[in-house]
């Protein structure tokens, strides 16, 4: 087992995009950090996305030039660990795991990411209970692993399952969804030409470089379908294909499709902080993500001195966006430990 | 038996199979643009026609990919060809190739 | 914004049911009438959230606000706590309240409803009452239906029923005192005065439509009310 | 249905009285299976020995009113106020509805008062200037149906027959009808929840039956109040209860059972106007689907004849389904009053039997 200190200057949570980019740019600064990764493999969700929007990057392309760059510098990280609690101890933190590690620490960097939304929750959409319904992770998984599957005839693709939802506790746009619908209906019909691509969608928000041409690019090169409606029943059909009920609010009239794949763009929640005492008072936002102290003027620090937040620990964004964000609370670290 | 003082109501839900859809083929193979369509109504707005008479060209793009075929014909009969609709699209649909075809096959 | 719209949210259904709209139409995908009638729920909220007094009167006086079967499907589904059914309550309500309702062919049948349910209520405690049921209005019942109104007396007597007879039981006859109750509660919440505003209204439109108008079931408007079916009420 | 089906299906368990109940009858129940009630009361007074009282001074909730928009929401609040009068006055607490409606509109006004206190007020004022009865509220409100799903298992064990086809051995299949208002209003208030609603299909599948998922399952009747008690408006009563009939089709289902007593009726009765409308039905060789309410089938699974349950009362031939199970029922006494005596019979229609 490698050695590690008993104490750094920054114990970053979470050895996804955010927390490495985070971890090199402290290191070029010469800070001392840690990472804590509870997966076995540093990369985050990246490890379970086949391609990149907008411009089709394989994801382990991006996953293994940063982590190759963490392992040259040989920065600290420990993987197969989860971050249970923070305690404060004077102006420090002590940080404790799984496993039984204990660190202390002069700040700490939350990037412990997003989860995605259980779509069991949207009961009326049939997922767990018929085999042809699918989150947009499993999808992701198929492209990936190149399985043997039978080939789906027609594929229906919703937005916003367990986003912009009250029902499902959700008020927020996980933002990513539309985007990336647009990129596995791309890819389905890629890998399926025969089959027919339908997004299902309330509004497109197509916000980013590249992304309203990547739209059009389906629509015209590919010839997927956008029907604007929001699923309100799945249900299946005798012969094991899926009925889905929308409203076609373009034309006003209700609308029924059947299809042999039903894709679910599972939403972004926050992800589970570590217990913390009492003296940390970490505020979050309405939607449970973690809350920036300010966000004009000090968007990385978060309402509790020294604990810092980058990434999507603080509401869904793209690859690049996080990687941004997490050398600007570098930058922050770096100013509160000069401070300090 | 009749006589109930009633009777059964036609469905007006849209069945959606796109593979018997023949109009929409035949639109989308000769007029790739029309698949562009966002539903902006921009066309619609503009429209000469639609100012005197019920034409919608936007609806027209959805009565297509639906296959209403007799909506089509109502809007279609108001339809004076100046194509304004063309020029004001945003993303450059075609929309005078798609009324000729739409005359010529429905 | 304007002052029936005001008066729509003094209903607690009103505010119940009239969140805010984001227009995704799960409401109408799974709505029963939508399929059947030129009814889309989520068209009518839309409307209504933004409306001046001006739109509020045409929906008042609109067929499209009858067309509601009050399944309440659409609770169940709408992502931001919406109930269509329970605004449509709200807008039939205040269409009866300030006799809009006689302007359209569906509001008209309002006065059916009132001598049917709403006077049986009244007369003997149920809503629905077997004798009231006549296989000449209710041909769809079938045979059966027939045979049991013909011997409805037999027929409940063998089932365990106690039709028309004081006691408990199911179809038993309700007691004067109990039906005093009902009337107390109508006539303090307003009910009654309710029935004779659906009443009066009906009456001035059957003679602006100069036909007869009587307080029998089967006085020429009645008749006109409860059959003619002559909109376009698909789409 | 695959074990994770029925585990989905299972999720929701909803808190249901175990004994002293104030029994509230339903219109539409009394009307058309007053048998049923008479059921009900018999299995939990002598099956299950529990305490169920009728109180002969409750009357209609006035739901049917109020969803064709002629009974006002304080009426509707003020008559429900006065049940609950007479429940404190009879010192029980707990509401057993027989119609799927009214308990949509006990759970309405219970959460009208907890969310609008100022209505509960109104309420009470109103019922006493009208009545001088005052009123607590319930602790438990249940469906009729809730009540025998909970003692579903105790049904079983006394039971002389199961939902299994006598002759094959093999599970019947059958169609569950919850009831839009049953728990579509207040998901929490209906066992199962709104989605996956387990109140038939736990009688069905304890009692030996299979359940049959359908994609128009959910599906309304199509009662729709004004639609159906309007002659010029009932094309669309009966087209949504075809689309559910042509739904359900394919699956051959032997039975249905429906929660709310309106949908049982008009699933019934439609099926002879389709049949005269369209010449078509639903089941082999000119039959239709039987379609029982919950205490008939509880009632056959208990053995009880089924001419007392009232089957004959029912549109559909209920025969075949009890010669499936290896009933055995005296064919004569279908039509014969009290005494035994046949007094007339119904004609027979001409495209179903």
């Amino acid at each position: 087992m490698r050695a590690y200190d008993t104490k750094y200057q920054t114990i970053i949570i979470g050895g996804g995009i955010a927390g490495m980019t985070a971890a090199l740019q402290l290191y070029k600064f010469g800070i001392r950090v840690l990472i804590i990764e509870k997966e076995d493999n540093l990369g985050g969700h990246l490890n379970k996305w086949y391609k990149l929007f907008p411009g089709f990057v394989n994801a382990d392309e991006v996953v293994s030039n940063i982590v190759s760059e963490i392992n040259d510098k040989r920065i600290h990280n420990i993987t197969s660990d989860e971050v249970i609690s923070i305690d404060s101890i004077y102006d420090n933190y002590i940080v404790k795991t799984s496993s039984g590690h204990s660190f202390e620490a002069e700040s700490v960097l939350l990037a412990q990411g997003f989860n995605t939304f259980d779509p069991t929750k949207k009961e009326e959409y049939g997922y767990g209970l018929y085999s042809n319904v699918k989150t947009s992770v499993e999808v992701e998984k198929i492209l990936k692993e190149h399985s043997n599957i039978t080939i789906p005839k027609r594929i229906g693709l919703i937005h916003c399952v367990g986003s912009r939802d009250e029902k499902a506790g959700n008020l927020h746009c996980s933002k990513l969804c539309c985007v990336s619908a647009v990129k596995q209906s791309i890819e389905l019909k890629e890998r399926f030409p025969d089959a027919e691509v339908i997004c299902f969608y309330i509004d497109l928000r197509m916000f980013d470089n590249g992304f309203e041409e990547l739209y059009m690019e389906a629509q015209v090169e590919h010839g997927i379908k956008f029907i604007r409606g929001r699923l309100s029943e799945c249900s299946e059909n005798i012969d094991g294909s899926l009925v889905l009920k929308v409203q076609d609010t373009l034309t006003g009239l209700p609308m029924n499709v059947s299809v042999d794949w039903l894709v679910l763009m599972v939403g972004k929640e926050a992800a589970k902080l570590p217990n913390l005492d009492k003296s940390i008072d970490l505020k979050l936002a309405p939607n449970r993500f973690v809350a920036p102290e300010n966000i004009f003027y000090n968007p990385n620090q978060t309402s509790q001195p020294g604990i810092f937040c980058c990434g999507t620990v603080s509401g869904p964004k793209t690859i690049h966006e996080s990687a941004a964000d997490a050398k600007a609370a570098a930058m922050s670290i770096i100013d509160y430990l000069n401070r300090k | 038996m009749s006589g109930f003082g009633f009777s059964i109501s036609k469905s007006s839900t849209i069945e959606y199979k796109p593979e018997e859809f023949h109009l929409a083929n035949i639109i989308e193979e000769n007029e790739p643009t029309s698949r562009l369509c966002i539903s902006c109504g921009s066309c619609s707005a503009t429209c000469t026609g639609g100012e005197f008479a019920k034409l919608r060209m936007h609806y027209i793009h959805l009565y297509v990919k639906r296959n209403l075929t007799d909506k089509i014909r109502e809007e279609l009969q108001n339809c004076m060809f100046c194509g304004k609709c063309q020029l004001v699209c945003p993303r450059g649909v075609n929309n005078r190739n798609i009324i000729r075809l739409l005359w010529e096959n429905i | 914004m304007g002052k029936l719209r005001d008066k729509l949210f003094e209903d607690v259904r009103f505010e119940e049911g009239l969140k805010a709209c984001m227009n995704c139409g799960v409401c109408t995908a799974i709505c029963p009438a939508a399929e059947f009638y030129d009814y889309d729920p989520r068209r009518i909220v839309s409307i209504v959230q933004t409306a001046d007094d001006e739109t509020i009167i045409d929906l008042l006086k609109s067929e499209t606000i009858w067309y509601c079967g009050q399944c309440l499907s659409c609770r169940t589904r709408c992502p931001r706590n919406n109930t269509p059914a329970y605004v449509i309550m709200a807008l039939r309500k205040l269409s009866q309240e300030m006799g809009y309702f006689t302007e359209s062919e569906k509001g008209r049948q309002q006065l059916a409803l009132k001598r049917t349910v709403g006077d049986n209520v009244l007369k003997y405690g149920y809503c629905i009452y077997p004798a009231e049921l006549t296989p000449s209005k209710h041909p769809e019942q079938g045979p059966v239906w027939e045979w049991v109104h013909k011997n409805s007396q037999a027929v409940y007597d063998r089932l365990g029923a106690n039709l028309d007879k004081l006691g408990e039981g199911a179809l038993r006859q309700i007691d004067n005192e109990t039906l005093k109750e009902l009337d107390a509660i109508f006539e303090i919440t307003g009910n009654n005065d309710f029935f004779e505003t659906i009443e009066n209204y009906s009456e001035k439109q059957a003679e602006k439509m100069g036909l007869g108008f009587d307080d029998s079931h089967d006085c020429e408007y009645m008749k006109h009310i409860t059959t003619v079916n002559e909109k376009k009420h698909q789409r | 249905m695959s074990k994770e089906k029925r585990d989905i299906w299972r999720k929701y368990q909803k808190s249901i009285g175990d004994d002293n109940f104030f029994f509230v009858r339903s219109c539409i129940r009394q009307n058309f299976f007053p048998a049923s009630e008479q059921a009900f009361l018999h299995i939990l007074r002598n099956e299950l020995g529990k305490n169920v009282v009728e109180d002969a001074r409750h009357t209609t909730c006035s739901g049917i009113g109020y969803h064709s928009d002629v009974v006002n929401f304080d009426t509707l609040q003020t008559i429900i106020a006065r049940h609950f009068a007479l429940m404190t006055e009879a010192k029980l607490k707990n509401v057993a509805i027989s119609c799927v409606t009214s308990f949509g509109l006990y759970s309405e006004v219970l959460e009208t008062w907890k969310e609008f206190p100022s209505e509960l007020e109104k309420t009470r004022e109103n019922l006493y200037k009208a009545t001088k009865r005052e009123f607590e509220i319930p602790e438990n409100i249940a469906h009729c149906s809730d009540i025998i799903y909970k003692f579903r298992e105790e049904i079983k064990n006394k039971g002389k027959n199961r939902l299994v086809n006598a002759e094959t051995g093999e599970p019947l299949k059958i169609v569950d009808h919850i009831g839009c208002h049953y728990a579509k209003i207040f998901p929490e208030y209906g066992e199962g929840g709104a989605e996956f609603p387990q109140v038939l299909t736990g009688m069905i599948e304890s009692w030996g039956g299979q359940t049959v998922d359908y994609p128009e399952r959910r599906h309304c009747c199509g009662f729709g109040f004004r639609q159906y008690l309007v002659q010029a408006n009932r094309g669309y009563s009966v087209s949504n209860t075809y689309k559910k009939l042509q739904s359900m089709e394919p699956y051959k289902p032997d039975m249905i059972i429906a929660n709310c007593p309106g949908c049982t009726m008009f699933i019934d009765k439609w099926q002879y106007t389709i049949s005269e409308m369209e010449h078509k039905t639903f089941g082999p060789d000119k039959t239709g689907i039987p379609v029982l309410t919950y205490e008939e089938l509880a009632g056959l699974v208990l053995g009880y004849d089924p001419w007392d349950l009232g089957l004959q009362m029912h549109q559909v031939s209920a025969e075949p389904l009890l010669d499936k199970m290896g009933i055995k029922y005296d064919k004569d006494k279908k039509f014969a009053d009290k005494s035994g005596k046949i007094f007339s019979i119904p004609k027979q229609p001409e495209y179903i039997l």
